[in-house]
């Protein structure tokens, strides 16, 4: 069964299990159209992006009880994209998931398009929160878990942090509170991926992570805070979909996927470097990492690999 | 339309906040208020105790309490947060701003102890800015009512509004000086007195205050037409410029700072519409003190004499 | 006093910061920087690399970052906050209002990205009203230049005033129009250009505009009056004044909402001391988008058509 | 010696060692201020300045290096009143060390008076920030701390935090930051009382403790953002002193000590009664708290005690 029977089978809810190595194959054309649509519009984030991209599909394509097609869904579960300056990766997802035309990722950041430089939950049916502002996604995850509590509903709420966005204070009431009211139908996923934007600059000028770089310490944090953790390669599919299933299955605390990741992901010369955080290929540049991602060509084609 | 102001009933809008949404609560049963840690200062404690399985402690987490409020908008709660002014819109002021006024969710904000009289509590306490602060952000209601009959319908307007709103709030007892036959109309100011010689633009419980100017002016033979404007955005422009037009010299009158406030307001609409010569009594652009009302009243320049006084003066020029 | 427009040096605000800062630092051994994890955006990173001793990364945490300021400030050091203006000014409002208003500590507040312009980064990166939020802030002096050489003037006037200072600047490159001969005062005003048909007031690289606009005029034989002003706080009340009084007639300009910020300190100040009749053009109460600079100046109404456009319009009336 | 001679004698840094029960009764005495101050200005917080009582005193009268008589001494240390509705305390604390005339106490709360509802650095020569807006004091902290680093000064930074106050998270964001920059010449003082003001409503309407009340968690907490930490009970003179030394001796990082207090400590229908947060005593309620903390006299005389 190929993407779109799987797709068309899941309308009212999930995709059905589509075998890893086609997860896989999808987050490479994710990545691919992330590069594509910053090339587009000469403008954008990378880094983060293709950072995030597995994590990503794994839960649009695997997880998520959404309908694309009715994206407003009441009973959907809710995503969000807490560090919103990785729009186009979720942008690219969404697409591929049928929630609008791959050629859409083209009008990334023009005027009066629908994907804009950072989510906008005004202009795009799909996207359950704003963001943009660093720091803020994990509260309206909690008003919606709590939403789904009071409401007696069953909806999950899934929240996607970045690394250097948890140095916000407010990640950390939001931690706080979430614990307190023993949401478990709330997750948090840290892309771990130990760069921020300029960073803390190290004695010989080097970037230094933010945070101890041992998912250990990660964790003890949030457990701390009275979180739910697993730790997880943010990279390896299989592993990304069984701590989805445990963080669903755990009962009397939020579970935060502490999912270590290479920030650039997928493109040799973006991986790890910290000034891939927004900036725009060249063409070449473009040229060698859609072939390093497996690309055929050079576009954005609907019927391109499946 | 009005009862006399002497003898007047007094209550505050604190109480009435809490009384009033604990019974709207049971109209409109998606009502939550999230409270700051403040429930037993803001009187949200009076809901907390009727609706209790409608009150969300947030703790003192200003930030979280707006996104998670943003977030209950989201799948159709009308969520009420309750803390001081001061701190609901400075402290969260980045998060009203992305996860409320943008996506123009329908969550409402309330400021308790606004302005000058916050109970000896100082300067970290007092809200000398936040109606400029709500008024220059893009999609947002703002609304301060004068008294608690006016507050009663305010609360009732917001749950039929559906999008932002902050709502200003005072912590002591005030005048009653709206009666049955009054009708709160978001967006619309409202004349409270006719008259010929000055006009007076007031808002929130200063209304009342230039209420008594108003009377001490007529005493002495000036007639003044007193326009109440608790929809402070969007602005009545008209009623503002009708009122202006009446007498030809507009006093402004808000527990607030002259800048960027009801007397900013104001100031943008006649320059456009209809340039008239005004004074702003306010806040003259300083940070305030704790102390007992009447001195601090008299100190910042906020009495009825404050007013009537610069009401003269124009007159005088 | 002024280069000619066309063909004029192009400058980003920027770039000029980072730079002007590192050589102040070693005239004011005091000067440090505060990054928000955006140095290589609002280029500060041109001072990391030139003053590493005097860099202070603070990471993405923008409440602590300015208490730390306050902190260092109450031992004598001169820390400049950057990152950008929707952050610096919303995201540490509370801050700014308790420890470094209040307290009247010597903190500059850089906000990078100011305005509509902000590399395709869409409204959460689109500060529309941290003037007015900045203004109506008691004991903050609030700056705003126009091109590189002000903004030179303009950060050494910050090193030499002790006090609060909230500094806006750009991304992308702009006209120079300030040539050697002009001199930055600290909450002076100063006339660009006089004719007696019509008056223009202007602040920020929205001035370069207003500037294009009065030459566009003047081919149609409009004579305009142009008043830079680079001080929205404290405003030079009188220069207003007596430009207004020149024609009787007045637009403001300034890419900010047209609420509270220079439009709103503009109509205060004439409504009090001289009413004339006027026109603001800014954002109209909106929030922004992503897109390429030329279509977003068009579509929310600053290009120097608009501006002169609101010229003809207040001619006509 | 009394304290007096003490003080005298210690003009230009510490006190020199008092006795621990003059500095018990100095406590008791700092307490009465503090309710007899309340009663004067009819407004208010009382449950916070009694529960810090015995920590202000500890710290001013053996551990700072301070000149009462010249409060802006560049050299001093630093100390910083977080949880700003506590000032009373403070003050009471500064009368007795001999800052300005007890007498002064009474103008607590009045217009134009030194002594604001929060402290108010412009007014009160000896407050070293304004404060009264919970979550903010650390911040002002780290740039003392830093300061003294940059300028090689031997100045010690101190900082009172609520328990309720740490919600904020502004307070997690210095967290990591003072951590980051290991400034072990920052301490603070957590006042863990176990309530704040409305406080958590249980499911009997009863307050629950904003955290876990162990100390042991905060303590868990505090060092996964990188702190030191100590556990004290912040009544018992002799320890407090005992984890202040600790605090000054470590190295590499920021100390935290996590003083276990009771909220209203010393008058016994104040404490442990969230109630008395900011509540006026009546004039017999005056009467029984000053005869409870051993007062003979019901006004504030300066030669009172000693
Ligand atoms: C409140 C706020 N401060 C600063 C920024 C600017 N900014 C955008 S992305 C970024 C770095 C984010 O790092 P991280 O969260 O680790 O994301 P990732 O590494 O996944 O890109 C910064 C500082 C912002 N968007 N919001
Ligand atoms: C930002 C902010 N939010 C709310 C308040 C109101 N407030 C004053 S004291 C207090 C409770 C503080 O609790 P805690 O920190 O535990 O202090 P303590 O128990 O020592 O009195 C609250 C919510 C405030 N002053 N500042
Ligand atoms: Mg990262
Ligand atoms: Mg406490």
């Amino acid at each position: 069964m190929n993407v779109k029977d799987h797709i068309a089978q899941g309308k009212s809810g999930q995709t059905g299990q589509l075998p890893i190595d086609e997860l896989t194959r999808l987050a490479a054309q994710v990545r691919a159209d992330c590069v594509r649509a910053v090339f587009q519009a000469q403008g954008g984030h990378l880094g983060g992006p293709l950072s995030c991209a597995d994590l990503l599909v794994a839960l649009y394509f695997d997880v998520l009880s959404i309908r694309p097609d009715e994206p407003n869904w009441p009973e959907r579960d809710r995503f969000i994209i807490s560090k919103g300056h990785s729009a186009i990766g979720l942008y690219s997802t969404l697409a591929a998931r049928g929630y609008f035309e791959r050629q859409e990722l083209l009008t990334f950041d023009a005027i009066d398009s629908r994907l804009q430089g950072h989510p906008d939950m005004t202009r795009l049916p799909g996207i359950d929160m704003s963001s943009g502002s660093l720091g803020q996604g994990l509260s309206p995850g909690i008003g919606m878990a709590l939403g789904a509590r009071l409401r007696g509903k069953s909806w999950h709420t899934w929240v996607l942090l970045g690394d250097g966005e948890c140095q916000e204070g407010q990640i950390w009431e939001a931690a706080f509170v979430a614990a307190r009211y023993k949401l478990d139908n709330l997750t948090a996923i840290l892309d771990f991926n130990r760069l921020q934007q300029y960073g803390w600059p190290g004695a010989n000028g080097e970037r230094t992570p933010p945070w101890d770089p041992d998912p250990a310490a990660m964790e003890a944090r949030w457990r701390a805070f009275g979180w739910h953790t697993v730790s997880v390669d943010g990279h390896n599919m299989a592993a990304i979909l069984d701590a989805y299933r445990q963080a669903l299955a755990h009962r009397g605390h939020p579970t935060i996927i502490v999912a270590s990741t290479i920030k650039g992901k997928g493109v040799s010369f973006m991986s790890g470097a910290y000034e891939w955080h927004a900036k725009v290929p060249t063409a070449a540049e473009l040229e060698q990492a859609l072939s390093e991602l497996g690309q055929t060509q050079n576009g954005i084609d609907d019927d391109a690999g499946h | 339309m009005m009862l006399d102001i002497k003898d007047a009933k007094q209550e505050a809008l604190r109480v009435v906040f809490g009384e009033t949404l604990s019974d709207l609560a049971e109209e409109f049963p998606d009502i939550l208020v999230l409270d700051g840690d403040l429930a037993n200062s803001t009187r949200a404690d009076i809901f907390a105790e009727r609706q209790p399985d409608k009150f969300l402690e947030m703790g003192i987490a200003e930030q979280n309490m707006m996104g998670a409020a943003a977030g209950l908008a989201t799948v159709g709660f009308i969520p009420f947060i309750s803390t001081f002014a001061a701190f609901a819109v400075k402290r969260s002021a980045d998060q009203v701003r992305v996860v409320v006024a943008q996506p123009g969710l329908n969550v409402k904000i309330t400021g308790g102890y606004s302005g000058l009289l916050t109970g000896k509590t100082g300067k970290t306490h007092q809200s000398v800015e936040d109606i400029a602060v709500m008024r220059a952000m893009p999609n947002m209601t703002v609304v301060v009512p004068a008294d608690g009959p006016e507050l009663r319908q305010v609360l009732r307007a917001a749950c039929l509004h559906d999008g932002p709103m902050y709502i200003r709030l005072t912590r002591d007892p005030s005048p009653v000086i709206f009666d049955d036959s009054y009708s709160f109309v978001l967006g619309k100011a409202v004349v409270v007195r006719e008259g010929s010689d000055i006009t007076i633009i007031s808002t929130g419980v200063q209304t009342v205050r230039a209420l008594e100017a108003a009377l001490m002016l007529e005493q002495e033979g000036i007639g003044v037409h007193l326009l109440h404007v608790p929809t402070i955005k969007p602005l009545d422009e008209r009623a503002i410029v009708e009122a202006a037009a009446r007498t030809g010299r507009v006093v402004t009158a808000e527990d607030h700072s002259i800048l960027g406030g009801l007397g900013g307001a104001v100031a943008e609409t006649l320059g456009e519409q209809h340039p008239t010569i005004m004074k702003r009594v306010g806040w003259r652009d300083t940070f305030g003190e704790s102390g007992p009302d009447d001195a601090l009243l008299e100190k910042y320049g906020l009495t009825p004499h404050h007013v009537a006084q610069a009401a003269r003066e124009l007159l005088a020029r």
